[in-house]
C-alpha cells in the first residue's frame, strides 16, 4: 500500500490540471467541488499508505520506502533524482496538510461564494497542495526545493487575489525579497552538503559520516535561514503579516497551518546535520521570535492580524523546540497548531464572512449568540492555543517548555521567555474572543451578522474536534501513551529524551496552567468587565485592571504600553527598513554604475579598452608570478 | 596551416557533407535574392518565410545524419583541419538551425507590420545563421573569423532595416562601430596567436602547446586576453556589455532575440573552442580571469536590471546576467562545465527567442514601457501565462530547463572549487529574479477598471510561443536527454 | 648604415632633389612676376565659369551608392589576381570554384540592379 | 641598424593603438571608420610581419581575407552613417545617445 504514495501528490495535480482546462467552464460551485474531492482524495491516499506504512516493522527500518519515479538530473557527479520518500515524518506531514487542506477546501466552497475568480482560487489551492506534498516527500533535497518554489509561487498568487494594485506590489514585493532570502539559503545549503557529502538524496545525507563541526554549523545555519524565511522567524518574518491580505482561507491553510510550517519540517528532515552550535542559535532566535510577535499581538486590532502575529510567535515556538533537540515537540506543536490555528483563522474568517468583510475588532463585540457555532469552535481554538489543559495545544506547549528548561546552556532562561510568551498568548487570543463575541455590540445597524453555511461550519466543528482531542497523539502521562514519539523516532539521529523527573515535569506543568489561567484572567479583567454597564460604579476595578495591563507590559518589556508600540514600530521601521534596505542597497550598487552606461560610444569603446588592459595586466601578472 | 602552399596543389580533401548544412543556408539566401529580384512587384512574406524555413529545417535533417555519422565513425575535421565535423560544431548547428526557424516564423507577421522588406530580411538572417555555424565549427582561427563577420555583418543591416526609426539607426551604428573596434581586438589576439604558435589552426595550436616547452609566453598571454577580449564583447560579458543594452532595445524584437540567442550562442562557441579546447594546457592562466569577467558579469546584469523601466532593456540586462552563467560554468574548465555551459546555452536560446516573440508581438518597438504589460493577464491570458513560464525559466524557478541549466551550472562551479563564484551566482540569481516577478506582476495586478491591452497575435507567433513553452517546461521535467546530448558535444579537436 | 637603409637613401635624395628644384621654380617666378591683385583675378579658377555657392558643395547622394559597389567589386577582386596566377595548378576544381564566387558576386550586382540602385536619376 | 621583423610589429603594434585611440577620442562618424580601418591594418602587418618570420605564406593569405572583410564592413558602416546624416545632417557620435541608462 506504501506504493501508492504518487497518488497523494498525483491527486491535487489531477485536481490542478482538471481546473486548468475546464475550471472556469463548470464554473461554481463544481470548481469547488473539484478541488475539495481531489484534496480528500489525496488525504485518504495519505490514510491508505500511513496504514501500509504501520503494516511493516517499526524498528527494522522497513519503514522507510523510496519509490523514484525517474533520474531527473543526471549531471556529472550529481545524480538527482525524481523520487518520494515515505517515512513516518513525511507521512504524519502528509496527513495533516491534506486533512487540514481537505477541510479549508471544504470551506472555501461557502467562502468564496460569488467570488469573480471562483475557479482560478481552487486551481491555486489545489497547486498549492501538490507543491506542498512535493515539499514534504521529496526524497532529496532539490525535490523539496521544487515544492518549496512552488508552495512561495502560490503563495505570492495567493496573497494578491484580491488585490488593487498598489498594495498588492508592497506585499508581494516584501514576501518576495524575504522568500527569496530563504530561498538562498536553501540553495546554498544543498550545494554546500552535496560538496561535502557528495549527495543531496535524504537517506544518503542520513547515513553519511559526520561532517567537520565548522562545516556542520555552516550548513546546519543556513538551513535555518531558509527555515526562517520561510516559516517568518526573526528577522524574515516580515512577509508573514502582511500576507494575511489574502482570502481567509488561504491564510488558514498556506500561511498559518502548512506551508509555514515547512521551515519546521526541513530542519527536522535534516536533524542528523544539525550542530549544538546551530541549534542554540535556533533556539535563541525561535525563543525570541516568539516573544516579539507575542508582544505584537497584543496591539492589534484586526482579527486577522493578531492571528497573524500569534502564528509567528507559535512557529517561534517551534524553532525553540528544534533548538531544545525535542524535534518530536516540535512536530507535535506543528499537527495541533494546524489544528487549532487553522480553526482560528477559519472562524475569523466565518466573523468577517458574517460581518460583512469587517475586520477591524473594535466594531465587533457580542457575536456568540448571532453566530453561535462559529462562536464555540472559535472558543474551543482559544483554549487550545491559551495552553488550557486538556485541549491539544497545552500537551504541545507544555512539551516545548519542558524540552527548553532542558536545554543545556540557557535552559532556564528559554524556558522563562517560552513563559512570558505563553503568558501573553493567553491575554491576547482572550482579548480577541472578548472583543469579537462578548460585550456589548459595537457594530453599526445596517450590519446583520449571521451564521455561515454548512460548508463552512462543518470544516470549523472538525477543526475543533480535533483540537480538542489532537494532544490525544502523543500524552507524555504513560510511556506507552507517546504514539507520535514512538512513530518517528526512527527518523531522528540522536533521540531526544527528557531527562526531568516526574515532580519537575508535574511542577512545570503546574506553572504553565497557571500562567495560562493568568493570562486568561488579567485579560478578562481588561477588556470584559471594564465594559460591563457597571462601569461607572467600579472605577477602581477598571483602573486596576488598566494598571494590571500596563504593569505586565512593563515587567515584560521595559518602559510601559509605549512598549508595544514601539514593537510596531520596530516592524515597521527596522525590520521593513532592512528588507527595503537590501532593496535599496541594490539600486544604489545599480545607480552607482549606470553612469557608465551613458549612451556614448566612445564611453562604451573606453569600457571595452580598459577591460582589455584589464586583462592583458592580469595575465602579464600571472606570467610574472 | 589554412591555405595549401601552392607549389604541386593538391585539393584538401573536403567533407562536402559536413559542409551542407551551412550550403543550404547559403543556396536559400541567393536564392530568395535571386527570386525576388525577377519577380515584378515587392513579393510576398511568405515565400521568404517558407524558404528559410523550408532550408533550416533541411539543414536540421542533414545535422542529423551528421550527428550519426560523428557516433559511428568518431569526430573529425575537413578542410585540412579548419572546420571541426564532431559533436560540438553538430550540437551548435543543430541549435542554430532551430533558432533560425523561430525567428523566421515571429518574424513572419512583424516584417509585415513594420513594412520591412522580406526578402532582405530574410537572406541576411540565412548569411547569418550560416557565418554563426561557421564560427561554431570552425577550427581554424581566421575560418572563425570570417563566420563571425559574416554573423555580425549581417546583424548590422538587419537592424538598420527599421531605419525610420532613429532607435534603429543609433543601435545599428553602435553595434557597428563597437563591434568593429571589438572584432579588431579579436583579430589582433588572432595574429599574435600566429606569431606565438605559427598557425591559427586550433589543431595545431594544440599540439604545438602541448609539446613545447613554450618560450614565448608573453606573446601567448597577450594573444589569449585580446580573443577573451574580442568574445567577450560578442558573448555581452561586462565590462566589454554596454552596447547590449542599448542595441538590444533599439533593435527590432525579432533581431534583437537573434542577437540575445543566437550571435550569444555563437560566441560562446566560440570561446569554448578556442579556450577550453585549444588553450586546455594554458588554463590556469585564462580560467581565473573568466571567473573575474563571470563575477562582474553577473553583478551587473542583475543589479541593472532592476534599475530599468523598459522591457527590452530589462531583457538586454537580463541577457547580460545569462552570459555571467556561462562564463561560470565556463571558467570551471572541465568537461561536465562545458556540458552544462553547452545546456544552458540551448536552454536559454529557446527561452530567450520565446520572450522576444512576446516582446515583438506587444506593439511599436519605438518603446516598451512596463506599462504596456499592465492587465495582459486578463487581455491575454493564454499568452500572459507563456510569458509568466518563459520569465520565471529565464530566473531558474524550478520544474523549468532554467532551473536545470542554472543548477548544472552552479554544481559544475561548485566541483570546480569555485564557491565564491556559485555563491554570487546564487545571489545575483536571486536579485535577477526580482526583475522577472516585476513584469509579471505588472501583467496579473491590475485594477479592476483597467482593461489589459490586446495586441494583434499572428498564428506564427503563437506557435513559437507555445512550442518555446513547452519545450522550458518538459525540460524541466525531464531533462536527461538535452543533457546527454550536451556530454557528448564537448568540443575536441582533431586533425582530419 | 645598413644595406636597407642605404638603398632608401638614394630615394630620399632624388625626393629632397624633387622638392627642391620644384620650390626653386615656384620662388623664382613669384619673385619675377608683376603682383596686381584684383577681386576678379582672386575668384578660382573653374573652366572659365564663375563659381556658385560655397566651397563645401554637397555631392549628389547618387555618387555614394556606385562608390560603395565599387568598393565591394574592386575589393572582391583581390581574390581573383591570385587565383589567375595560378590557374593551370588549381586546374578544373579552381575553375569551378571561381565560377561560383563570380557567379554570387554578379548576383548581387543583378539584385542592385533590378532594385534600381544602378537607375541614374 | 638591422630592421628586424620586431620592428614591423612595433610599427603595427602602433598602428593599432592608433586608430584605437582615435576611436576613443574622435567624434566624426565617418573618422571612427577609419580608425577602425587603421586598426585592422596594423593587425595586417603584424600578420604579413609574422608570415615573413615564420616564411609562411599562411599569413599573407589572412590578409586577402582581413582585406575583403574590411571592405565589407566599410561598406555597411558607409551606409549606415549616410542614411544618419541624411536625416539629421551633421550628427557627430556623440548625437547618438538617446538610448542609454
Amino acid at each position: 500500500m506504501v506504493e501508492l504514495v504518487w497518488l497523494i501528490p498525483a491527486l491535487p495535480l489531477i485536481g490542478f490540471l482538471i481546473l486548468l482546462l475546464v475550471g472556469s467552464r463548470i464554473g461554481e460551485p463544481r470548481a469547488g467541488w473539484v478541488a475539495t474531492t481531489a484534496a480528500a482524495g489525496s488525504f485518504l491516499a495519505a490514510v491508505v499508505v500511513l496504514a501500509g506504512l504501520l503494516g511493516k516493522d517499526a524498528h527494522s527500518g522497513d519503514r522507510s520506502y523510496e519509490l523514484v519515479l525517474f533520474q531527473w538530473l543526471p549531471s556529472g557527479s550529481l545524480k538527482v533524482e525524481a523520487g518520494f520518500l515515505v517515512d513516518p515524518l513525511s507521512i504524519t506531514m502528509a496527513l495533516f496538510v491534506t486533512g487540514v487542506g481537505a477541510l479549508i477546501h471544504l470551506y472555501s466552497i461557502g467562502y468564496m461564494h460569488g467570488d469573480p475568480k471562483y475557479s482560478k482560487f481552487f486551481l491555486y489551492l489545489n497547486l498549492f497542495l501538490f507543491s506542498m506534498l512535493m515539499l514534504v516527500f521529496g526524497n532529496n533535497l532539490v525535490v523539496t526545493f521544487l515544492g518549496w518554489e512552488g508552495v512561495g509561487a502560490c503563495s505570492y498568487f495567493l496573497i494578491s487575489f484580491w488585490h488593487r494594485r498598489e498594495s498588492a506590489a508592497t506585499a508581494g514585493k516584501k514576501a518576495f525579497v524575504t522568500n527569496r532570502v530563504g530561498d538562498w539559503g536553501f540553495m546554498v545549503a544543498t550545494f554546500a552538503i552535496w560538496s561535502a557529502l557528495g549527495t543531496v538524496t535524504y537517506t544518503e545525507i542520513a547515513s553519511s559520516p559526520a561532517m567537520s563541526a565548522a562545516a556542520g554549523t555552516a550548513v546546519s545555519l543556513l538551513l535555518f535561514v531558509a527555515a526562517a524565511g520561510k516559516s517568518a522567524q526573526l528577522p524574515l518574518y516580515v512577509w508573514l503579516p502582511d500576507a494575511m491580505e489574502g482570502p481567509t482561507p488561504v491564510s488558514a491553510m498556506v500561511h498559518a497551518a502548512t506551508m509555514v510550517t515547512s521551515g519546521v519540517y526541513l530542519l527536522v528532515r535534516m536533524n542528523g546535520l544539525l550542530t549544538d552550535d546551530a541549534l542554540l542559535v535556533i533556539a535563541v532566535i525561535g525563543a525570541a521570535t516568539a516573544l516579539f510577535a507575542a508582544l505584537s499581538a497584543v496591539a492589534q486590532h484586526d482579527i486577522k492580524k493578531v492571528l497573524a502575529y500569534s502564528t509567528i510567535s507559535q512557529l517561534g515556538f517551534m524553532f525553540l523546540a528544534i533548538g531544545s533537540g525535542a524535534y518530536v515537540a516540535a512536530i507535535f506543536h506543528v499537527i495541533t497548531h494546524a489544528f487549532f490555528k487553522a480553526l482560528l483563522f477559519l472562524g475569523s474568517g466565518s466573523v468577517i464572512h458574517g460581518m460583512h468583510d469587517e475586520q477591524d475588532m473594535r466594531k465587533m463585540g457580542a457575536l456568540r449568540a448571532l453566530m453561535p457555532i462559529t462562536a464555540g469552535t472559535f472558543i474551543v481554538g482559544w483554549l487550545a492555543i491559551a495552553g488550557v489543559p486538556p485541549f491539544s495545544g497545552f500537551w504541545s506547549k507544555d512539551e516545548i517548555l519542558l524540552a527548553a528548561w532542558e536545554q543545556k546552556n540557557i535552559g532556564p532562561l528559554l524556558w522563562f521567555v517560552g513563559l512570558v510568551t505563553a503568558l501573553l498568548t493567553a491575554y491576547y487570543m482572550t482579548r480577541q474572543v472578548i472583543l469579537v463575541f462578548f460585550g456589548e455590540q459595537r457594530w453599526d445597524e445596517d450590519v446583520h451578522p449571521h451564521e455561515s453555511s454548512w460548508t463552512m461550519t462543518l470544516p470549523l466543528c472538525l477543526l475543533a474536534g480535533a483540537a480538542i482531542v489532537g494532544g490525544g497523539i502523543n500524552l507524555p502521562l504513560v510511556k506507552e501513551w507517546l504514539v507520535l514519539e514512538h512513530f518517528l523516532e526512527p527518523i531522528f539521529a540522536h533521540p531526544h529524551h527528557f531527562s526531568s523527573g516526574t515532580s519537575t515535569k508535574v511542577v512545570l506543568a503546574v506553572i504553565s496552567v497557571v500562567i495560562g489561567v493568568l493570562g486568561i484572567t488579567i485579560a478578562t479583567l481588561a477588556w470584559l468587565f471594564r465594559r460591563i454597564p457597571t462601569e461607572q460604579l467600579e472605577p477602581e476595578f477598571l483602573e486596576n485592571a488598566m494598571y494590571v495591563d500596563s504593569t505586565y507590559a512593563r515587567v515584560v518589556s521595559g518602559p510601559g504600553t509605549s512598549s508595544f508600540q514601539k514593537a510596531a514600530d520596530f516592524d515597521k521601521g527596522v525590520v521593513d527598513g532592512a528588507v527595503n534596505g537590501v532593496g535599496a542597497a541594490v539600486r544604489k550598487l545599480g545607480q552607482l554604475i549606470q553612469p557608465a552606461q551613458s549612451g556614448y560610444m566612445r564611453n562604451y569603446a573606453t569600457g571595452v579598452a580598459i577591460g582589455a588592459l584589464m586583462i592583458l595586466v592580469v595575465l602579464a601578472w600571472g606570467l610574472l608570478l | 596551416m589554412f591555405a595549401p602552399q601552392l607549389l604541386g596543389f593538391v585539393s584538401p580533401s573536403i567533407n562536402w557533407w559536413a559542409l551542407l548544412p551551412q550550403m543550404i543556408l547559403l543556396g536559400a539566401a541567393l536564392l530568395i535574392l535571386l527570386l525576388s529580384s525577377l519577380a515584378p512587384r515587392r513579393s510576398s512574406t511568405t515565400f521568404a518565410t517558407v524558404t528559410t524555413l523550408s532550408a533550416a529545417i533541411t539543414a536540421y535533417f542533414v545535422s542529423i545524419g551528421l550527428w550519426y555519422d560523428v557516433e559511428r565513425e568518431g569526430a573529425s575535421s575537413s578542410i585540412a583541419s579548419a572546420f571541426g565535423v564532431d559533436g560540438f560544431s553538430i550540437f551548435f548547428t543543430m541549435l542554430i538551425l532551430i533558432a533560425l526557424a523561430i525567428t523566421a516564423l515571429l518574424s513572419h507577421h512583424y516584417l509585415d507590420r513594420e513594412g520591412i522588406d522580406p526578402p532582405e530580411f530574410h537572406a541576411l538572417l540565412l548569411c547569418s545563421a550560416a557565418g554563426a555555424i561557421v564560427m561554431a565549427a570552425a577550427n581554424d582561427l581566421v575560418v572563425m573569423f570570417l563566420g563571425l563577420e559574416a554573423l555580425s555583418i549581417a546583424i548590422y543591416v538587419m537592424i538598420a532595416m527599421h531605419s525610420r526609426r532613429s532607435e534603429a539607426r543609433e543601435s545599428a551604428v553602435k553595434y557597428f562601430v563597437l563591434g568593429a573596434f571589438s572584432s579588431a581586438f579579436l583579430l589582433y589576439g588572432i595574429a599574435l596567436t600566429y606569431g606565438a604558435t605559427g598557425s591559427t589552426n586550433l589543431v595545431h595550436v594544440r599540439e604545438y602547446l602541448d609539446a613545447v616547452v613554450f618560450r614565448d609566453q608573453h606573446m601567448l598571454m597577450a594573444a589569449m586576453g585580446l580573443l577573451l577580449v574580442g568574445l567577450s564583447f560578442k558573448v555581452a560579458a561586462a565590462p566589454f556589455h554596454f552596447w547590449a543594452p542599448d542595441v538590444y532595445q533599439g533593435a527590432p524584437s525579432p533581431v534583437t532575440g537573434w542577437m540575445a540567442s543566437i550571435a550569444k550562442a555563437a560566441g560562446f562557441a566560440a570561446l569554448l573552442r578556442i579556450f577550453f579546447a585549444a588553450f586546455a594546457s594554458h588554463d590556469s592562466d585564462w580560467s581565473p580571469v573568466v571567473a573575474v569577467l563571470a563575477f562582474v558579469t553577473l553583478v551587473v546584469g542583475a543589479v541593472m536590471a532592476i534599475l530599468q523601466t523598459d522591457v527590452k532593456r530589462m531583457l538586454a540586462f537580463s541577457s547580460i546576467s545569462h552570459a555571467g552563467y556561462v562564463l561560470v560554468a565556463v571558467q570551471s574548465a572541465s568537461n561536465d562545465g562545458t556540458a552544462a555551459a553547452l545546456f544552458y546555452l540551448f536552454t536559454y536560446t529557446l527561452m530567450v527567442l520565446g520572450t522576444f516573440a512576446v516582446v515583438g508581438a506587444m506593439g511599436s518597438d519605438d518603446d516598451h514601457p512596463l506599462t504596456r504589460y499592465a492587465g495582459l493577464g486578463r487581455s491575454k491570458p493564454l499568452i500572459a501565462l507563456s510569458l509568466t513560464a518563459l520569465l520565471l525559466a529565464q530566473a531558474g524557478v524550478p520544474t523549468t530547463s532554467g532551473f536545470i541549466a542554472k543548477f548544472q551550472v552552479i554544481s559544475a562551479a561548485v566541483s570546480n572549487q569555485s564557491y565564491f563564484l556559485a555563491g554570487a551566482a546564487m545571489v545575483t540569481a536571486v536579485i535577477g529574479a526580482f526583475m522577472y516577478l516585476r513584469i509579471i506582476m505588472t501583467m496579473y495586478v491590475v485594477d479592476d477598471d483597467e482593461s489589459g491591452p490586446s495586441p494583434v497575435w499572428h498564428w506564427t507567433t503563437s506557435t513559437v510561443v507555445l512550442g518555446t513553452v513547452i519545450f522550458t517546461m518538459v525540460l524541466g521535467l525531464v531533462p536527461q536527454f538535452l543533457i546527454e546530448f550536451a556530454e557528448q558535444a564537448v568540443p575536441i579537436l582533431i586533425r582530419g | 648604415m645598413s644595406e636597407l637603409l642605404r638603398s632608401y637613401l638614394t630615394v630620399g635624395i632624388f625626393g629632397v632633389a624633387a622638392i627642391a628644384m620644384a620650390g626653386a621654380m615656384l620662388t623664382i617666378a613669384r619673385i619675377l612676376r608683376p603682383q596686381r591683385p584684383t577681386r576678379q583675378k582672386l575668384i578660382a579658377y573653374e573652366s572659365g565659369v564663375d563659381p556658385v555657392g560655397g566651397d563645401w558643395a554637397q555631392s549628389q547622394i547618387r555618387y555614394y551608392v556606385f562608390a560603395v559597389l565599387f568598393v565591394l567589386f574592386d575589393v572582391e577582386a583581390v581574390f581573383i589576381f591570385p587565383w589567375a596566377t595560378r590557374l593551370e595548378v588549381y586546374g578544373l576544381f579552381g575553375l569551378v570554384e571561381m565560377a561560383i564566387f563570380i557567379f554570387i558576386l554578379v548576383l548581387g550586382l543583378f539584385y542592385a540592379w533590378r532594385k534600381g540602385v544602378l537607375r541614374w536619376v | 641598424m638591422e630592421i628586424t621583423t620586431g620592428w614591423y610589429l612595433v610599427l603595427g603594434a602602433l598602428l593599432f593603438v592608433i586608430g584605437g585611440t582615435g576611436l576613443l577620442i574622435r567624434r566624426n562618424p565617418l573618422v571612427m571608420l577609419m580608425c577602425v580601418e587603421l586598426m585592422l591594418n596594423g593587425v595586417n602587418l603584424t600578420f604579413v610581419a609574422f608570415a615573413q618570420r615564420l616564411n609562411d605564406i599562411g599569413g599573407q593569405t589572412v590578409v586577402f581575407f582581413v582585406l575583403v572583410v574590411a571592405a565589407a564592413e566599410v561598406v555597411v558602416g558607409l551606409g549606415l552613417v549616410v542614411a544618419i546624416l541624411r536625416r539629421q545632417p551633421g550628427t557627430t557620435a556623440d548625437d547618438l545617445s538617446a538610448l542609454k541608462g
